[in-house]
């Protein structure tokens, strides 16, 4: 395959070059979809597009609406808010899930599966069912009431003040059985040494498993935190779903915000803007993390 | 040893000037070697030394950075691996696990497509030889390390080719097993007359299987030669230290016209193989190399310790504060304490600058 | 990772009923009543009538059973003028949903591969946009992916549909893909190449065949996500590909009339049912996958 | 194109019915039961030219049919025919030149004169052509209540806003919400059209919205609106559902006195088998003005090459807006034709009064038809805020509304 030309070096390009046709749809996709409509997104931000985009330029017009927008800026609050509260609690309580069935339980298939079909659910499914389990009316709070403790009240749902932790209940019930299993499977890798020697060294559980094998288990965080995050900055069908945004605006995030700009306004422009925002924060905080992770390393 | 000279053109593996980097960091510096056919060549060092790469670079599994490589004259630098004429064997055996052993012994020449009746005569042989007919029809996950790493040797056998590497293959099994392939590598050796490569960091491998060995550090080769040679005369404080166990010992000291002057001790130099010239020095001498009695007159150490080891044992000594080992066949038993005189076998012994810590 | 061991780890509990053993499972079993009520209040409510909904409450379970809403979900509920239920939108789900799994687990797989056994340069760099492409909300490509389609040609077909779906899976799967087949043993990729065997030599008949825990993972993931993808299908198709989330979308979501709680629950579950399977039927190996492709970085 | 055209033979061979029948795909997002029976209609008249309805339904008015339908357009694969709201919205796609002008139908078969009020011809026309057919009207101006309700709390229903406000401290006593406002945005957004239309007048409603008079939204008719919705926002304090429909349920059962919403409420009456006087009153334009709006439902005929489905559009257009078809569809989708000369027979008495101030009485623009799609939106955040944060004030309000007007002018 190597192209040995008379000076015996090939060209650079032509080394591997079975690996780099292979790699042309992830080039591609890399550079067309994620760069280039990305690029096209930022370029657009600063038109007027509506309803169809037009390079029709307005400076920072749209940024400047933007950020002067009550609903974009509780979008962005209840972003915050949701995604500390779906990492904290993914986290903890898969962690402490996955340490359960970890002790060498029976039925561990069975629980295990429990924690984790709601995954195999849509958004949308997930959204209308919790919208359901949390209405005051016939749900929880008229069964308790219904049970005699008439002033029992939980209705986050149509509370705007409390709407996002009932978004966080829906989403960790799908959720939290994937980061449990992940976790699972990192605690499965570690080896059997390590706890002969914790027992050895007479370190309670608790303490083996929150001073060594958390540390050890970096690389599984690590994913789980991509795909979680992920999850988070992406959010829209649940929340569509389970409170179509309300009661009113409080229960707005960001990706809808983009959505309703774009689809619902009409206002193109607008909805670039805001995705542009979202983009730069992603990257802010992505890029140096994926370039610590994935870039500069070499094989040795 | 038949292979002590070899001419240029009588070379099966030839590397010339081979330089590695990955990024900013030098992996290999500068590595040349002319291999004679038939030779058995051990690139021996410690972990980092850069002998897997040389390997790796032989095989044309890592792209060099500068320099060439012949194999049996033809200039293989940018050649697939599989058009390089080699058989490799691997430390972890690298079987396929979902083929059965024939399949394993086939696949290679299966790409090649060679004629079946030419792949079933290969495979007969190879596992006469290293007699693995009987599991021919396994899987690997139901073998044995010691027969798993067989069946990867034979992979390289069946190849039909000048050239075998080998990747530290014995590393992955017990002390015992070891031992005996090391001899059945040998054999072999002898029998199909081949030339290898074989990298590993256990002395004894090297030494008991290599034509030459090449001891190498920081991706520099430190010194490239029969194992006597690199045993009698290491070229350097490094190499002298890394062969052996007990290692050598080394005393700090000066050269005064005939004599060594160690602490307040002369050690008169007769029958030094080299050229020592006045001034500070370092004297290496062997554990094997040391004799002793009881007594206070000379050079004299204190027992600290005693290693016995059924047929001889190592006496380690404190001298003048330094440690010291030696060697000895007689096994009985020294008390702690007692002081020795020591007497050392100069025309074994070696002399380093301890500047450039290089073999005076 | 062949002979992963799958058992639990954990230290041993001394004997079965300890106070430890009852915290255990009483935790588990709370949790685990927890995630079934979801389950438990939609399969109640899809088998009542609907007058009982409207008297009873939501967990009580029904008075007289009827699989009416499960029929009528199936074959009857209307989406515009098409009274045909669900199953219209069934076949077309699976012909969306099989050939892009398969295209976007090859080529993802390909991906890791190339990433993980021939590095070359920039590479990396490659793979760092796919990652932080992982967190683009999708809704934003919608526009440029249109004219994309448009100018490729094949906008309105289910190749544009099976492009998108490849196209958004590929971050997470390569990065399982990559991270799997790193932990596979680099010597044996270098004796299949001494061997004589090239990059496809090498995929198809090394690394593939060793790599069936983390397939079944990107299966389970890629099904989920394209089964349950609504806004694709209908966005990037025409109505004779939509797939079955169209018809629960319009089942679900329809907010004139009277509310069907009972067969938008059974349609719900009907929809759901093809993840959930293959869920069950992988459940095991999924974990096994996991730990293979997730675990090591 | 040749792909186009194999699919196109493969999607024919799938449905063999038809061998000669021009195939339309038209969409639209009319899903629920009133609804698909009323489109229903459409496709059988349509069906009966000769042509065959390949129906695109989509639920989901906006946000999930419109990227539906402009992805379909702007990817280059056009349905035949589409739904869309009339208006602003779509001129940036006539604009494109993605549209077909339906000038030569509308002229030929003389829809200037037909349609009625002519104003709802008016915003299908773009640079004075024709781009889309308007199918019904919707009047966003009504005021329902509920008999029973009022009944319980032993006050007779009342006539008109003013009687409504008097009466609400009754229904909270027994305990009933007064009004009762869905939480989503256009809803809130309803109940500010409706208090300026019916308080202010449909001349200042007019001056503010068409116009976008900025010193209108000052004047004293307006300060009367503003207190009426801060009325409004008191009597639907402790209302919590989201969707309209559930607030209907609510006027239906009678645990709410009255919803302010456009007529389709009527079809939630009509199954729960209510009859209108007796099981509930209807108010147009809060019962204090004979008004209704003209908002309301049109298709558009994106441009395609094919002169097959160019002519089987112009087949569509003229079913669509045929006498016998409007009576049909409208009927059902329980709207009001848009042409002044079809008999309405069967129709209720709501849509009788409706009909009536159509004939007569003053008509004006709805939201969608006056402001852009994207000062709508704003406008219905502002509003839904509004009525969910009690510390946020009527100045506010007019704050917003005057930027809002001044965004859109």
């Amino acid at each position: 395959m190597a192209k040995t030309s008379a000076s015996g070096r090939p060209s650079r390009l032509f080394r591997n070059l079975n690996a780099k046709i292979a790699a042309i749809p992830m080039i591609l996709t890399a550079c067309v979809v994620f760069v280039g409509f990305s690029a096209w997104t930022i370029l657009h931000s600063f038109t007027k597009s509506r309803l169809l985009p037009k390079l029709d330029f307005v400076g920072t017009a749209q940024y400047e609406r933007l950020w002067a927008s009550d609903k974009w800026l509780i979008s962005i609050q209840n972003l915050v808010l949701f995604g500390i509260c779906m990492l904290v609690f993914s986290f903890v309580i898969g962690f402490l899930l996955a340490c359960l069935l970890d002790q060498k339980i029976r039925f561990e298939g069975m629980f295990r599966t429990i924690l984790l079909y709601p995954f195999a659910l849509s958004f949308v499914v997930t959204g209308v069912i919790w919208q359901w389990i949390l209405n005051p009316d016939f749900g929880v709070q008229s069964i308790i009431r219904g049970m005699g403790w008439e002033s029992f009240t939980f209705d986050p749902l149509n509370n705007g003040r409390i709407v996002m932790f009932g978004v966080v209940i829906a989403a960790l019930w799908q959720g939290t059985g994937f980061v449990m299993v992940l976790l699972l499977a990192g605690l499965r890798g570690i080896d059997d040494e390590i706890w002969k020697a914790s027992r050895v060294d007479g370190i309670p559980a608790w303490k083996t498993y929150l001073l060594v094998i958390v540390p050890m288990l970096r690389p599984v965080f690590v994913t789980t935190l991509v795909i979680v995050t992920a999850g988070i900055v992406k959010v829209y069908d649940l929340v569509v779903a389970q409170t179509g945004g309300g009661p009113g605006i409080s229960s707005e995030v960001p990706a809808k915000y983009v959505y309703d700009q774009m689809f619902l306004n009409q206002n193109l422009g607008q909805g670039f803007a805001a995705s542009t925002m979202m983009l730069l924060t992603v990257a802010i905080i992505i890029i140096p993390w994926a370039y610590l992770e994935f870039g500069g390393r070499k094989r040795g | 040893m038949m292979h002590q000279s070899v001419s240029v053109t009588d070379s099966s593996l030839s590397i010339r000037g081979l330089q590695l980097s990955f990024g900013a960091v030098q992996v290999l510096h500068d590595v040349s070697m002319e291999i004679g056919r038939g030779e058995f060549i051990v690139l021996l060092g410690g972990s980092g030394s850069g002998k897997s790469t040389i390997l790796n670079c032989i095989a044309g599994l890592l792209d060099v950075s500068d320099g060439q490589i012949f194999i049996n004259g033809r200039n293989v630098t940018w050649e697939e691996p599989k058009d390089r004429g080699i058989g490799m064997v691997f430390q972890s055996y690298a079987l396929y696990p979902q083929m059965t052993v024939r399949g394993n012994l086939a696949f290679g020449l299966k790409n090649a497509k060679l004629p079946k009746d030419e792949i079933a005569r290969r495979i007969d042989r190879a596992a006469r030889i290293l007699q693995i007919e009987d599991y021919l029809d396994r899987k690997p996950g139901a073998l044995s390390g010691g027969q798993r790493q067989r069946v990867a040797i034979g992979r390289a056998l069946v190849r039909d080719v000048d050239l075998f590497l080998f990747d530290e293959p014995l590393s992955n099994l017990d002390a015992k097993l070891r031992a005996e392939l090391r001899v059945e590598i040998k054999r072999l050796h002898e029998k199909l007359g081949n030339t290898m490569v074989y990298v590993t960091h256990d002395q004894i491998e090297a030494m008991t299987l290599a034509s030459r060995i090449a001891l190498l550090r920081h991706g520099v080769i430190q010194q490239f030669d029969t194992p006597d040679e690199i045993y009698r005369r290491p070229v350097n404080l490094y190499v002298a230290g890394f062969i052996g166990s007990p290692s050598m010992n080394f005393l700090k000291g000066r050269i005064e016209g005939e004599d060594f002057v160690f602490n307040s001790h002369r050690i008169p130099l007769a029958g030094y193989d080299g050229r020592p010239r006045d001034g500070e020095a370092i004297l290496g001498v062997r554990p094997e190399h040391t004799g002793f009695r009881t007594g206070t007159d000379g050079v004299t150490a204190k027992v600290e310790l005693q290693e016995h080891m059924g047929a001889e044992s190592v006496i380690h000594l404190s001298l003048d504060g330094q440690r010291f080992a030696l060697r000895t066949p007689d096994d009985t038993h020294i008390p702690e304490g007692t002081t020795l005189s020591l007497t050392f076998d100069i025309s074994r012994a070696s002399l380093f600058d301890p500047q450039s810590e290089l073999r005076l | 990772m062949a002979d992963f061991a799958m058992e639990a780890r954990g230290p041993r509990p001394r004997s079965r009923i300890s106070p430890r053993s009852i915290m255990i499972y009483g935790t588990l079993v709370l949790v685990a009543i927890y995630y079934l009520i979801p389950l438990y209040v939609m399969v109640v409510t899809s088998l009542k009538g609907l007058p009982e909904i409207r008297l009873g409450n939501i967990f009580s379970p029904p008075v007289e059973a009827t699989f009416e809403p499960w029929v009528k979900a199936w074959s009857q509920a209307c989406t515009g003028l098409n009274c045909d239920g669900l199953q219209r939108g069934f076949w077309n789900s699976v012909r969306i949903t099989v050939p892009s799994v398969i295209i976007s687990i090859l080529i993802a797989s390909i991906n890791g591969y190339a990433l993980a056994n021939w590095r070359f340069k920039g590479a990396e760099a490659f793979f760092a946009v796919l990652m932080i492409g992982a967190f683009i909300p999708y809704q934003v490509m919608i526009y440029p992916m249109v004219i994309l389609l448009r100018e490729l040609g094949i906008y309105g077909g289910l190749t544009g549909l099976v492009l998108v779906h490849t196209v958004f899976g590929m971050p997470i799967l390569t990065l399982l893909f990559r991270n799997y087949f790193s932990t596979l043993p680099e010597e044996l990729f270098k004796a299949a190449r001494v061997d004589g065997t090239g990059f496809w030599g090498i995929y198809f008949r090394i690394m593939l065949p060793s790599s069936l825990p983390i397939i079944v993972v990107a299966v389970i993931l890629q099904v989920t996500g394209i089964w349950n993808d609504f806004l694709f299908g209908v966005v990037f198709t025409r109505p004779e590909y939509y797939p079955m989330t169209v018809q629960l979308n319009n089942i679900v979501n329809t907010t004139t009339g009277v509310r069907e709680y009972n067969v938008n629950m059974a349609a719900t579950i009907l929809t759901g049912l093809v993840p959930l399977l293959i869920y069950f039927v992988s459940g095991r190996l999924f974990v096994r996958g996991i730990a293979a492709g997730a675990v090591k970085g | 194109m040749t792909k186009r055209l194999l699919l196109g033979a493969t999607a024919a061979i799938c449905f063999a019915g038809g061998a000669y029948a021009t195939e339309i795909e038209v969409t639209h997002w009319w899903t629920s039961g009133g609804e698909a029976a009323a489109v229903a209609e459409f496709a059988k008249a349509f069906d009966a030219t000769g042509n065959k309805w390949v129906d695109g339904a989509i639920a989901g008015s906006g946000g999930t049919a419109r990227p539906v339908m402009i992805s379909r357009i702007t990817g280059g694969d056009p349905m035949g025919a589409t739904q869309f709201n009339h208006g602003q919205q779509a001129q940036e796609l006539v604009e494109a030149g993605l549209m077909r002008s339906l000038e030569d139908v509308a002229k030929a078969d003389g829809w200037r004169d037909i349609v009625h009020p002519a104003s709802i011809l008016k915003s299908c026309e773009i640079d004075g052509q024709i781009y889309c057919v308007p199918v019904n009207i919707h009047s966003q101006l009504w005021l329902w209540l509920s008999n029973a309700a009022y009944e319980k709390a032993g006050v007779p229903v009342p006539k008109d806003w003013n009687e409504f406000v008097a009466a609400a401290p009754k229904l909270r006593e027994a305990g009933i919400q007064p009004l009762v406002i869905g939480q989503q945005p256009w809803q809130a957004s309803l109940v500010l059209q409706n208090v300026i239309a019916a308080i202010a007048g449909p001349e200042v409603y007019g001056k503010v919205f068409n116009e976008k008079n900025i010193e209108a939204v000052a004047s004293p008719e307006m300060e009367k609106a503003f207190a009426a919705l801060e009325t409004a926002r008191e009597l639907a304090t402790g209302s919590n559902v989201q969707e309209w429909n559930q607030a209907t349920t609510m006027v239906i059962n009678g645990t709410a006195g009255g919803q302010i919403m456009g007529d389709w409420a009527q079809g939630e009456f009509a199954i729960a088998d209510k009859v209108a006087g007796k099981d509930y009153t209807c108010l147009p334009g809060l019962g204090l003005a004979e008004i209704v709006s003209t908002g309301g439902d049109a298709f558009y005929f994106p441009k395609v090459d094919d002169p097959a489905i160019t002519k089987a559009q112009e087949d569509l257009a003229r079913v669509m807006i045929s006498p016998e078809a409007q009576v049909a569809f409208n009927l059902k989708k329980g709207s009001m034709p848009v042409r002044g000369d079809v008999d309405l027979a069967t129709a209720n008495d709501c849509m009788r009064k409706g009909l009536d101030i159509l004939a007569k009485g003053t008509v004006i623009q709805g939201l969608d038809q006056a402001l852009s799609a994207d000062a709508g939106t704003q406008l219905a955040d502002m509003m839904v805020q509004y009525f969910n944060q009690p510390d946020m004030s009527i100045d506010d309000v007019k704050k917003g509304l005057v930027d809002i007007l001044q965004f859109d002018s």
